[in-house]
């Protein structure tokens, strides 16, 4: 059997959950919608990362007794990458976070969450 | 013209019409009439232009008469309307609304006859009597000869006839 | 040396301790984030000057102990140290700035201010990819809850929309940093580089992702309407910090990751840089809210600097100093703009004339906005200097000319905010928020920017270093700027007359130089002579003044053709400041600003043309530019600019109209000179004789010739008496220009006849003149009448003055003159000979005008009692009278040593013109000047001899003595005849004067506004619509590369 | 005259608006009291310019009498006169005689007909602002006596109490050649040197000035109009 | 020479000059008048008037300006005349020409202009004012086609020097310029009538409608010195256009009669052709005159 590896298959995933998210950034109205659309786009990131990291046929890249340190380097996937998207789990949440602030108190200011009203600057 | 005449007769009280020759007619309209019937006769009977404004003095009724004369150049027809005023301080209605040189006219007649058109325009300013301080010169009451004598240093030895009789004795000697 | 890591500890170790402050400590608290952020200052600063001076290596931070890849490491090289440097002296003096607003803010935005500049400090030094994303993000994070602090639903939405464009960018990079390390294996920079030899398919896709959300992320035009809601909406302190700190964190981000693209992402770099700087710009021009137009600014700088790090390859070594220049001035400027804007507290550009009321404020709004345009001796006129140079040293001449239309752009917007500042009517109940807080950092950064000129100077090559006597001179004027003005004004004169003394030596020789030095030092002594007659202390009037004078000596000075156009900006500047000083002047000073700045770019571009990046700047270059055709065009029209002619000329005569009574001389009697100056070294080195026979002199020569009669067309018409003498100088350098162009020794005699004579004459006059206008409050000619009685003087003055402009023997007009015929028919110019000649006619029509309708004629009531002009007025009037019957009696005085001078060989060696004692030859007639002026003295004596004695007893009679047809004249206004005197001259040429060029320019003006207007509306509000805009951008880019 | 800056005192309401003493606001805001008979026109009183004696005088009078240039101003219905007479077939200009259009120019004035006082105050104006020596020629009975108007409430009868006369012609009207004889007269007076007219009116002036003031009610001039 | 001797020349060249322009007025109105059936003014009458006018016994002043304006009026006439060489090739006759060329004269003109200008405007008279306007604006038309001949002479004799230009003539009428360069003597002729201030150029005098114009207020003495330039100013620019078109002269007779027939060219026109009005007649003159005063050149060029 010759299926495509999971990696291009996470990665595949990957891309469709990130074109996802920003069609939604940009095509929702509402901004609980959109910041729900980024955080698609943000865990789309994530999958990418974690799945260009992948090495076939390889485990994770913890060290405990099923893998010794001494194979290490030959046995497990990148540590890095997950490193990375552990990271970048960590800034997503903040600016999650950040943005539903705003969205409360866009909604506290004006009593919507349509992102159409909010167009007070402009040009 | 007739018909006009009778509509002015009818509508204007008009009286003592006289017909000088064709197309000249001159009437008399009481005073509250006078400015009814110029208006109508501008407005609706084609007598665009007003030829003159005068006045004449006639002290044995104590009046003025004052005559406007106006022309349709359209039919080619003038009509003369008199109307009376008092001479003691009456004033005419000033008709330089209708007619911006009326106020010209009206200005000189101020000042020859001292008649008032309240309104018209500069009618107070001296027009050809720069600085007169007399009665108004053309109020026959106004003697020019004695104010010419005391005035103007009369040329001694200047011989005057009056030219009734002067021309009399002239043509016919022998009458 | 500290190490640079410590920057990190100390700012995020504030950042948690004041986390333990309760509202109470907050004044506590404050001062501990001061302290936090100073520390940090004073390790970069420490690094920096340690890095001055010698080469040491770079400093490099290991963390966790490995060296890279398998750790981060941070760097701090000479670069580093001196944006680092840059970043915490922003965060010092920005903390200082909002120091009372923390107070109601509470400690968390300390914390979150703290946590900035960390961030900001690390994106500088980091070297690992990955790092370099998390910090910018914990800056973006930061930032936009600093942007909280001003409430209401504009900072909200800005921010949110500030927000979510950020992620989505930043979304794009990590995508492409995750690439970048599946197909390299590295997130170290320094490692990438070293290995991308081996670059592969999908490798540029990543390093794509990356570098565009990089370029996103410096607010690429025209994806950038999200930044600039914030910058409009946020506290003025918080846009500083954006506009000066986060966005020169993100440039050096640029610049660190550039080389991943290699040289196709230079290009695309300078490409999106210029894009960005032109678009940005002239969306600018239709702006009016202060904080969103230096929006606007701010990120057609970054895009100005993104396209100098895309140069990088054509600069060389060059790009450090032209990015310091451009860089420094920018940062400096826009964060202290923004600090300005928050100590005006207005929105609208118009109503920013509440500075005035802080002089000092209104100071430093000028000095940002002429360093934000490259003006000398901003750091920013030397980066745009060398990188113009470097451009077409390397052929780039699309991009000088793109760089130049954005600067001309940014013109348009600052200089007529500038104007607004300083003119525009003021509410009365308003004021500045001078709270020391504010002023601190504003005049701090002020300090820096002279500072950074200083510098700019000191290391700029080529700079001419002796020439800052003047400017240490002007400073010192600014500092005595509270004395009385009978100080400055003599400092002022003893200071040219000193100059003056100091140069001779130098030009002794040059008698070209000489002439106009001349000119500019004495014209300059005696208008400044009458400033005595000022009231008051005349604040800022002096430096200014000054300011010009220095410019316009810098010009005859200048060896080298950097020099030149230093001392031209100057002189752009301090006449600018000196024309806006009129009561009405806003319109007229923009116009001319506009103008002069235009004309000051062309002559840039056509210097640029001429030197084409080799070493040797010298005023020779100008014999053999690299583009003969271009660069001449350019330089000719840039300097006919300043010189008015016909199409150009429409600044001229609101600008001297409306300037104040001394200064109208100064700037029409001396200033203009200046463009008959750069004229004549233009010409000058396209060589004279048969080697001069350009095309372009040819089209010049028309050109002169219509000018002048347009301008003296123009003038006949005027009611306004010194408009009418400001259209008579448009005319009078036409001839100038036209006598220059026959490039012939006799034609440049005249020519520079004509410049001396326009020089005493219309100094005379405009002093006269602005004399008399002082004297009755009005400029109209028609309100005055029959002054001569009241200013006998000045009558004479303008006598003169008249006499000597049309030309009339014996005074010094005719010189001009009859030089002129010869040289028209030595060259064969018959047309456009009769053309000038009918100009020369029609002066007298405005001559006759101006003196018999202010002097002459009828009395008006309301001047019977004015006083003659100030004696200040006409003590210099008189000097000039003298100089102008020395010049009339004697002209071989001047006009020898210059026909000598001409007839060497580099420029005319045929010499047409003899001397035989005071009587000049030339082999198509003769004339003697002293002997017309004995012959006529002596007639004329003899015949008001014989008059006298005839009509002795004539009886002196006043106005209304005249015969009027019996009758009295009835006012003396109805009976003055001036208004539209020339009615049926009118009728019968007045077709000629169609104001073309006037309509020219305000469609150029019209159309440009109207771009704008409707391009900006692409910055529609909706933060979804930016968010297209970034898709769309990337999409675009790609498609373009691939 | 921006009327907002003018004022007027509250007297001196008699004379005409353009006469009377006013107060106007100068450029610095100062009040200029402005008194346009006395600021505007000469106050002097003239001087009798004396003729010189013998053979020089007679020289010159000669020439005066040979160049008669005529002030072009007709007051009366007999200026109609005056153009056939210099049209071919009179040909005054053989007489040297030729029309001048100012009076500063012209040495003789020609009343042409009745005066009315409104005309005689032109008349006066203009006289006075020919130089001397000056003379006049009164054309018509009308000058004479008044003629036709002699009992007319504004014309005068005798010239010669407003201005001195040198020639006076008679008629109603007098034809051109009559008019010539006038001018032959005119010489030889001249050239006998009585022609002293202007010399006598300054000699007579308050004679003259209250005879033209008597009949002149608004004397709005200066007593002598330079 | 010695000075004393040629100021006691130009002296006498004066008075010549001054008697053939009364003379010559005289003359010409005398033809005039002849002419339209009439014995017209003796032929002396010019100096009847100038003594009379010098015999008036009062005067009156505006101003110093007023002063001043005829002497500046005489001083351009009789600096026109003294920078003119009259005889070709007399050194006594050449009066101060060694000071200065053809363009010394064509400027010196406007000196007497400027002078009656500014004092005809100290008169503070309005319709001196609108003479004054109409006569340069007028004047500005009236010079190019002038100017524009001027160019056109000074480039075929390549010279600027009046007497070198009469001597260029010498020899023959067809050596005149009015021969060799015809299109620029029609230019300069038709400049002429404008200069002499006849019609159809007399709207700045025009009595009927602005009473002699810039003169107005002026009188006796002053009136006098201006009689006194028109009569030296009238063959003074005749001979400038002798000088330039026909030939110069080679005696004083030649010089009479010459003078004589350039001016009554102006008369003669000026008696055929009514008025313009200065906006009429300036596009008139930069019209057809300019266009011949080109053609002169590129006539001259080919």
């Amino acid at each position: 059997m010759n299926l495509p590896g999971i990696e291009y298959l996470s990665l595949g995933l990957g891309i469709v959950l990130f074109l996802a998210g920003l069609w939604g950034i940009i095509h929702q109205k509402n901004i609980i919608k959109i910041i729900i659309s980024f955080s698609v786009l943000d865990t789309s990131i994530h999958l990418i990362l974690v799945s260009i990291g992948y090495m076939r046929n390889r485990t994770a890249p913890i060290i405990d007794s099923a893998v010794s340190k001494t194979d290490a380097a030959s046995q497990v996937v990148d540590p890095l990458p997950q490193a990375l998207v552990l990271t970048a789990i960590v800034i997503g949440v903040g600016i999650t976070a950040l943005m539903l602030t705003y969205a409360l108190k866009l909604f506290n200011e004006k009593g919507t969450l349509e992102i159409d009203k909010f167009k007070s600057l402009k040009w | 013209m007739e018909q006009l005449l009778d509509r002015i007769i009818a509508g204007f009280e008009a009286a003592d019409i006289e017909k000088r020759k064709d197309g000249q007619v001159f009437f008399t309209v009481p005073k509250p009439k006078v400015l009814p019937l110029i208006n109508h006769l501008k407005m609706f009977e084609g007598f665009r232009n007003l030829i003159l404004m005068t006045a004449v003095d006639w002290i044995e009724d104590n009046q003025f008469q004052i005559t406007y004369l106006l022309n349709n150049p359209d039919t080619k027809t003038d009509l003369g309307i008199r109307t009376f005023i008092g001479r003691d301080g009456e004033g005419m209605d000033s008709i330089h609304e209708l007619w911006g040189h009326a106020a010209t006219f009206q200005r000189e007649m101020k000042e020859m006859f001292g008649i008032g058109f309240p309104g018209s325009p500069r009618v107070d300013e001296p027009f050809l009597l720069e600085g007169w301080d007399d009665i108004p010169p053309m109020r026959r009451e106004f003697d020019t000869k004695k104010y010419s004598e005391e005035t103007y240093f009369p040329r001694p030895g200047r011989e005057t006839h009056d030219p009734a009789t002067y021309m009399k004795q002239k043509l016919y000697p022998n009458d | 040396m500290v190490n640079p890591v410590f920057i990190i500890v100390v700012l995020l170790g504030a950042g948690f301790l004041l986390g333990l402050f309760r509202k109470t400590g907050i004044s506590l608290a404050r001062v501990a984030g001061l302290l936090a952020l100073a520390f940090p200052l004073y390790v970069s600063v420490g690094w920096m000057l340690h890095f001055i001076g010698q080469t040491a290596q770079p400093y490099v931070v290991y963390t966790a102990g490995t060296v890279p890849p398998f750790s981060i490491n941070l760097r701090m090289g000479p670069d580093e140290a001196f944006l680092t440097a840059a970043i915490n002296m922003l965060g010092f003096f920005g903390f200082i700035y909002l120091f009372r607003l923390f107070k109601s803010q509470g400690v968390s935005t300390i914390i979150l201010y703290l946590v900035l500049f960390m961030g900001l400090n690390v994106i500088v030094m980091t070297r690992d990819i990955f790092n370099l994303f998390v910090f910018l993000e914990i800056a973006s994070i930061a930032l936009i809850g600093l942007v909280l602090v001003n409430k209401g639903i504009d900072a909200l939405s800005a921010g949110f929309k500030y927000l979510i464009a950020v992620s989505v960018i930043s979304s794009i990079l990590l995508v492409g940093i995750g690439f970048i390390y599946y197909y390299s294996g590295t997130l170290n920079i320094d490692g990438f580089i070293e290995n991308n030899s081996l670059v592969m398919k999908g490798l540029s896709t990543a390093v794509f992702l990356v570098l565009v959300a990089v370029v996103l992320e410096l607010k690429a035009f025209p994806a950038n309407g999200w930044a600039l809601d914030v910058y409009q909406s946020a506290h003025p302190g918080i846009s500083a910090l954006i506009s000066a700190g986060t966005a020169t964190a993100s440039l050096f981000v640029l610049y660190k990751l550039l080389p991943f693209g290699g040289h196709l992402w230079l290009q695309v770099a300078a490409v999106i840089g210029l894009v960005t700087f032109v678009g940005s710009n002239m969306l600018g021009i239709a702006q009016k809210n202060a904080n969103r137009l230096l929006g606007y600014s701010s990120v057609g700088q970054i895009g100005l600097l993104v396209a100098v790090i895309g140069f990088s390859d054509d600069l060389g070594s060059h790009l450090r100093m032209i990015f310091f220049g451009l860089f420094i001035s920018h940062f400096l400027s826009k964060a202290g703009l923004f600090w300005l804007s928050g100590m005006a507290g207005e929105e609208e550009i118009s109503k920013w004339s509440v500075l005035r009321k802080k002089p000092a404020l209104l100071l430093i709004f000028g000095m940002f906005v002429f360093s934000l345009i490259g003006f000398p001796p901003f750091p920013s006129f030397y980066g745009k200097w060398q990188l113009v140079m470097d451009l077409s040293g390397n052929g780039q001449i699309l991009w000088i000319a793109l760089i130049l239309l954005g600067t001309m752009f940014e013109g348009v917007y600052l200089f007529r905010w500038l104007g607004f500042a300083i003119k525009h009517e003021v509410d009365e109940s308003k004021a500045p928020d001078t709270a020391a807080e504010k002023m601190i950092p504003a005049g701090a950064f002020a300090l820096l920017l002279l500072g950074a000129s200083w510098v700019s100077n000191a290391y700029f090559p080529g700079a001419m270093k002796t020439s800052f006597l003047p400017l240490y001179f002007i400073l010192f004027l600014f500092l005595i700027d509270f004395l009385p003005l009978v100080i400055k004004n003599t400092l002022s004169i003893l200071s040219l007359g000193y100059y003056g003394w100091r140069l001779y030596p130098s030009i002794q020789d040059d008698t070209l130089r000489l002439v106009f030095a001349g000119i500019f030092l004495i014209g300059g002594m005696l208008t400044l002579f009458a400033g005595y007659s000022e009231k008051g202390k005349r604040p800022g009037f002096y430096p200014f003044a000054l300011m010009m004078y220095a410019g316009l000596i810098g010009l005859v000075e200048a060896d080298n053709l950097f020099g030149f156009f230093f001392a031209w900006e100057l002189m752009t500047m301090g006449s600018y400041i000196l024309i806006i000083r009129g009561k009405k002047s806003l319109v007229h000073a923009y116009n001319y600003m506009l103008f002069s700045l235009g004309g000051a770019l062309l002559i840039l571009f056509g210097i640029a043309l001429t030197v084409a990046g080799q070493p040797d700047i010298s005023l020779s270059m100008l014999a053999s530019p690299a583009y003969p055709g271009w660069a001449y065009a350019l330089l000719a029209v840039g300097f006919l600019t300043k010189t008015a002619a016909l199409g150009l000329h429409i600044w001229l005569p609101g600008a001297h109209a409306e300037a104040e009574s001394d200064v109208s001389p100064m700037v029409s009697g001396i200033l203009l000179k200046a463009g008959a100056f750069g004229l004549v070294i233009l010409f000058l080195a396209m060589g004279g004789g048969e080697a001069g026979r350009h095309p372009l002199l040819y089209a010049l020569g028309w050109l002169g010739a219509l000018t002048a009669l347009g301008g003296n067309l123009m003038a006949v018409f005027q009611e306004d008496a010194k408009r009418l003498l400001a259209y008579s100088s448009v005319g009078n350098l036409g001839y100038i220009l036209f006598a220059f162009s026959f490039m012939t020794h006799i034609g440049w005699l005249t020519g520079l006849t004509y410049s001396i004579n326009h020089f005493l004459f219309k100094t005379l006059l405009f002093l006269a003149i602005g004399g008399v206008v002082m004297r009755v409050k009005t400029h109209n000619m028609y309100e005055m009448g029959g002054l001569i009685k009241r200013m006998p003087w000045s009558f004479i003055a303008v006598l003169v003055g008249i006499i000597t402009l049309a030309g009339i023997p014996p005074l010094s007009g005719f010189a001009g003159k009859w030089l002129f015929y010869n040289a028209v028919i030595a060259k064969g110019w018959f047309l456009q000979g009769a053309l000038v000649f009918f100009a020369g006619t029609i002066a007298f029509l405005y001559c006759f005008k101006l003196i018999y309708s202010v002097f002459l004629g009828q009395e008006k009531d309301r001047f019977r009692k004015v006083k003659e002009a100030p004696v200040w007025y006409i003590i210099p009037q008189f000097i000039l009278i003298v100089g102008i019957m020395i010049f009339s009696a004697r002209p071989e005085i001047v006009l020898k040593p210059i026909g000598a001078l001409l007839s060497q060989a580099a420029f005319f060696p045929s010499e047409p013109l003899a001397w035989e004692n005071v009587t000049a030859y030339t082999n198509l007639g003769y004339w003697s000047g002293f002997n017309i002026m004995l012959v006529i003295g002596a007639m004329f004596v003899v015949l008001l001899g014989w008059l006298l004695l005839m009509s002795r007893k004539a009886q002196k009679v006043k106005q209304f003595n005249i015969v009027y047809a019996g009758e009295a004249p009835f006012t003396p206004e109805t009976t003055h005849f001036s208004h539209n005197m020339f009615a049926p001259y009118n009728k019968a040429l007045g077709f000629l004067i169609h104001p073309v060029a006037t309509q020219f320019w305000l469609g150029v003006n019209n159309t440009f506004h109207a771009l704008a207007e409707s391009a900006r509306k692409i910055y529609s509000g909706n933060g979804q619509s930016y968010i297209i805009h970034i898709v769309a951008y990337i999409v675009v880019v790609y498609l373009i590369l691939s | 005259m921006p009327e907002d800056n003018v004022k007027y005192p509250a007297e001196d309401q008699s004379l005409s608006p353009v006469n009377r003493k006013r107060v106007v606001i100068g450029p610095e805001g100062e009040d200029i009291l402005v008194d346009p008979l006395r600021d505007y026109y000469c106050t002097a009183r003239p001087e009798p310019e004396l003729p010189r004696q013998g053979i020089i005088e007679k020289f010159m009078n000669w020439a005066r009498a040979e160049s008669l240039w005529v002030l072009g101003f007709g007051t009366g219905c007999g200026s109609i006169e005056i153009p056939p007479l210099l049209s071919p077939r009179y040909d005054a200009y053989r007489f040297g005689v030729a029309m001048r259009p100012t009076p500063r120019q012209s040495s003789v004035i020609i009343i042409s007909g009745y005066l009315s006082v409104k005309t005689l105050k032109r008349v006066i104006r203009s006289y006075e602002q020919m130089q001397n020596p000056k003379f006049v020629i009164a054309l018509g009975s009308c000058t004479i006596n008044g003629g036709m108007y002699w009992d007319s409430y504004n014309t005068i009868n005798r010239l010669d109490h407003y201005i001195p006369v040198d020639v006076y012609i008679a008629g109603c009207m007098p034809r051109p050649e009559a008019i010539l004889a006038g001018f032959n007269k005119l010489k030889q007076r001249i050239k006998e040197g009585r022609g002293e007219g202007a010399n006598d009116y300054i000699k007579n002036l308050d004679w003259y000035k209250a005879n033209q003031k008597k009949i002149i009610k608004d004397w709005n001039m200066p007593d002598y109009n330079w | 020479m010695e000075l004393a001797t040629k100021t006691g020349f130009v002296l006498l060249g004066l008075f010549i000059i001054l008697n053939w322009g009364l003379i010559m007025a005289g003359i010409i109105r005398k033809i005039i008048a002849r002419a339209s059936m009439r014995r017209g003014i003796s032929v002396f009458q010019p100096y009847i008037n100038l003594i009379k006018n010098y015999s008036i016994r009062s005067q009156l002043t505006h101003g110093v300006m007023f002063y001043l304006g005829p002497v500046f009026r005489l001083s351009g006439g009789v600096g026109i005349f003294l920078f003119m060489p009259l005889i070709h090739d007399s050194e006594i006759w050449s009066n101060f020409s060694f000071a200065g060329d053809l363009i010394l004269i064509a400027y010196f003109m406007f000196f007497g202009m400027l002078g009656m200008a500014l004092g005809a405007g100290e008169g503070g008279h309005p319709y001196s004012a609108i003479g004054i306007s109409r006569g340069l604006a007028q004047f500005t038309a009236i010079e190019v086609p002038l100017t524009l001949a001027i160019l056109s002479i000074a480039f075929q004799y390549n010279t600027l020097s009046i007497s070198e230009i009469v001597a260029r003539q010498q020899g023959g009428i067809l050596n005149w310029t009015l021969f060799t360069n015809p299109l620029a003597t029609i230019a300069a002729m038709i400049s002429f009538l404008g200069a002499m201030g006849h019609a159809p150029f007399n709207v700045v005098m025009a009595p009927q409608e602005n009473p002699i114009g810039p003169p107005t207020e002026y009188h006796g003495t002053f009136l006098g010195v201006l009689q006194t330039n028109r009569a030296i100013l009238h063959v003074i620019e005749s001979v400038l256009f002798m000088n330039l078109f026909f030939g110069g002269a080679s005696n004083w007779f030649e010089l009479i009669v010459k003078t004589f027939f350039i001016y009554f060219w102006s008369v003669f026109v000026g008696m055929v052709f009514p008025r313009f009005r200065v906006d009429q007649s300036i596009p008139w003159l930069l019209k057809i005159p300019v266009l011949i005063g080109i053609l002169s050149i590129v006539f001259i060029l080919l």
